[in-house]
């Protein structure tokens, strides 16, 4: 195996293990998972000897597949009662799924090379003609100023237009300010979810903050959660 | 506008999608020429045709059923030479990733995307959220309404598609 | 650009032209293409004599030695129409608004300004240079050296102000 490939060069477990199944030069329907587990799992360690931190993703992977490997040991009457979904099939169908759309990528990349190139102008600002030439304006109230300015920055985060870069400044918000808010929340309804403390398309420090509170109340026994598997919302109630 | 020939008419429409900057829907322009809408899609088509046949410097572009003033892309690197702009930014692996996953199954929630990738894709969506490239299109009616996201017109345009149809098809293995 | 014709040479000023949407010194145009500004100017009074004689919807005009892409005086009505309400704004508001991001954010360049708002402020502009609420208070070290605006003693005076300070402070949430 070529070691010199990064880890961080694979956008996550699939990702590795299609390199894998290339490399072999099989079909993702021919894999054979002992096989395939075992060069999945010296990968692992080759990074952890070059001292790479392994992303939790590909952890549990690792463990998908030893499962399958187990499994494979096993005679096979024995589980084929107990569960609906082989998940050696269902891997092979999330790999299949997934090359679908890093190939659907790559088409996409070319096309964002061409057109990345392209320009557009800004409207033209068009005013009305018949205050042209009356010498009204500035009433010299510098709160219409401040107004005004407002007014376009509020704007323009609606905008958000192509191509056009604005330095934003973002409001950022403490995580005792955050944990505040949480028990607000939660003086009014008895639980409330993870998801739902996260407005509409927040911005991702609202979200480490929201997490680091939840942590923190965790820890003072302020709150207690609940999560049915991973990436599931997480549920909070008070203690 | 009764006494303009069809160059005259082209002439106008090339105004407008000057002083617009944006893009101006096909009804629009239908409803300003007073005539319907296929004969506008028509004409426009005409001038996109006359626009490549005479060598402009400029394109039109059609996204959707609205059309633009654009530049072509040839030009690309000498209007950055000219201008001393940044580079353009190619979107990461990860985000393109992301990108191509809500383009093919929108709506989509976060979740089934990372179910896709198989990994978190929450910076990748704030990135995309934040160049325009895809948006909120709804909510999920399950719990926590998780939010569904899907593509939008910018992202054609960045694309060079008119339409979500246009696409390169999946290859199904 | 050693192997464009002139038919490419011409589409790329229009382009070019189209993305600054400002006039452009013939000077900068014979840097650009590496040719004396005498041929420069030959190559400008070509290509406005093609957008005439190729009845193009828009025209080069020259501002003294510079070109600018502009629409044509004939179309002005239509624009007016077609563009009716929804994109006018009153003068004084374009220019208020224009005059609070100079305020604050100087020193800014117009580029700058029209990102901002989204919208080209040539004209707002004008009008404040004319009422002496603005200046130029230098050139930005970049492509084209576009001029910085800042506001002047008449705008403190005329908003009652004593230094820059007394702004109104921006609630930074």
């Amino acid at each position: 195996m070529d070691y010199h490939v990064k880890l961080d060069m694979f956008e996550g477990p699939l990702d590795l293990l299609l390199h894998l199944i290339s490399k072999a030069k099989i079909k993702i329907e021919d894999i054979s998972i002992t096989e395939i587990t075992e060069q999945y799992l010296d990968y692992l360690d080759k990074m952890k000897e070059f001292d790479v931190e392994i992303a939790s993703e590909f952890l549990v992977m690792a463990a998908t597949l030893l499962y399958i490997k187990s499994r494979s040991l096993l005679p096979k009457q024995k589980y084929e009662e107990q569960e609906e979904s082989d998940p050696e099939q269902d891997l092979i169908r999330r790999l299949a799924e997934y090359k679908k759309y890093k190939e659907a990528s790559e088409k996409l990349r070319k096309r964002e090379n061409i057109y990345s190139n392209i320009y557009y102008k800004l409207p033209e600002e068009l005013v009305d003609e018949k205050e042209k030439n009356t010498s009204t304006l500035i009433e010299g109230d510098v709160n219409d100023l401040l107004l005004a300015f407002l007014k376009i920055m509020a704007q323009r985060d609606v905008q958000k237009s192509e191509r056009r870069i604005y330095p934003i400044t973002r409001r950022s918000i403490s995580v005792s300010q955050r944990i505040q808010q949480i028990k607000i929340i939660l003086s009014k309804t008895s639980q409330c979810s993870f998801f739902q403390l996260l407005e509409d398309n927040c911005h991702r420090s609202d979200v480490v903050v929201t997490f680091l509170a939840v942590l923190e109340m965790l820890k003072d026994n302020q709150i207690r959660i609940y999560q049915q598997g991973q990436f599931e919302d997480i549920v909070i109630r008070g203690a | 506008m009764k006494d303009m020939d069809e160059r005259n008419i082209m002439g106008l429409i090339e105004t407008l999608l000057f002083v617009s900057g944006d893009a101006i829907p096909v009804k629009r322009i239908a409803d300003f020429l007073d005539m319907d809408v296929r004969k506008a899609r028509k004409l426009m088509e005409k001038l996109i045709d006359t626009f490549n046949f005479e060598r402009r410097g400029l394109q039109i572009i059609r996204v959707n059923d609205s059309y633009q003033l654009a530049t072509r892309p040839e030009y690309g690197e000498y209007i950055e030479k000219f201008f001393g702009g940044d580079k353009k930014q190619t979107l990461s692996q990860a985000v393109l990733e992301t990108l191509s996953i809500i383009a093919y199954r929108q709506p989509i929630t976060r979740m089934d995307i990372e179910l896709v990738r198989g990994v978190k894709c929450e910076y990748a969506i704030n990135v995309l959220m934040e160049k325009g490239l895809i948006k909120e299109v709804g909510r999920m009616d399950a719990p926590g309404r998780p939010i569904l996201y899907g593509t939008t017109d910018l992202f054609l345009k960045s694309f060079g598609l008119t339409s979500l149809e246009e696409l390169p098809p999946l290859e199904e293995e």
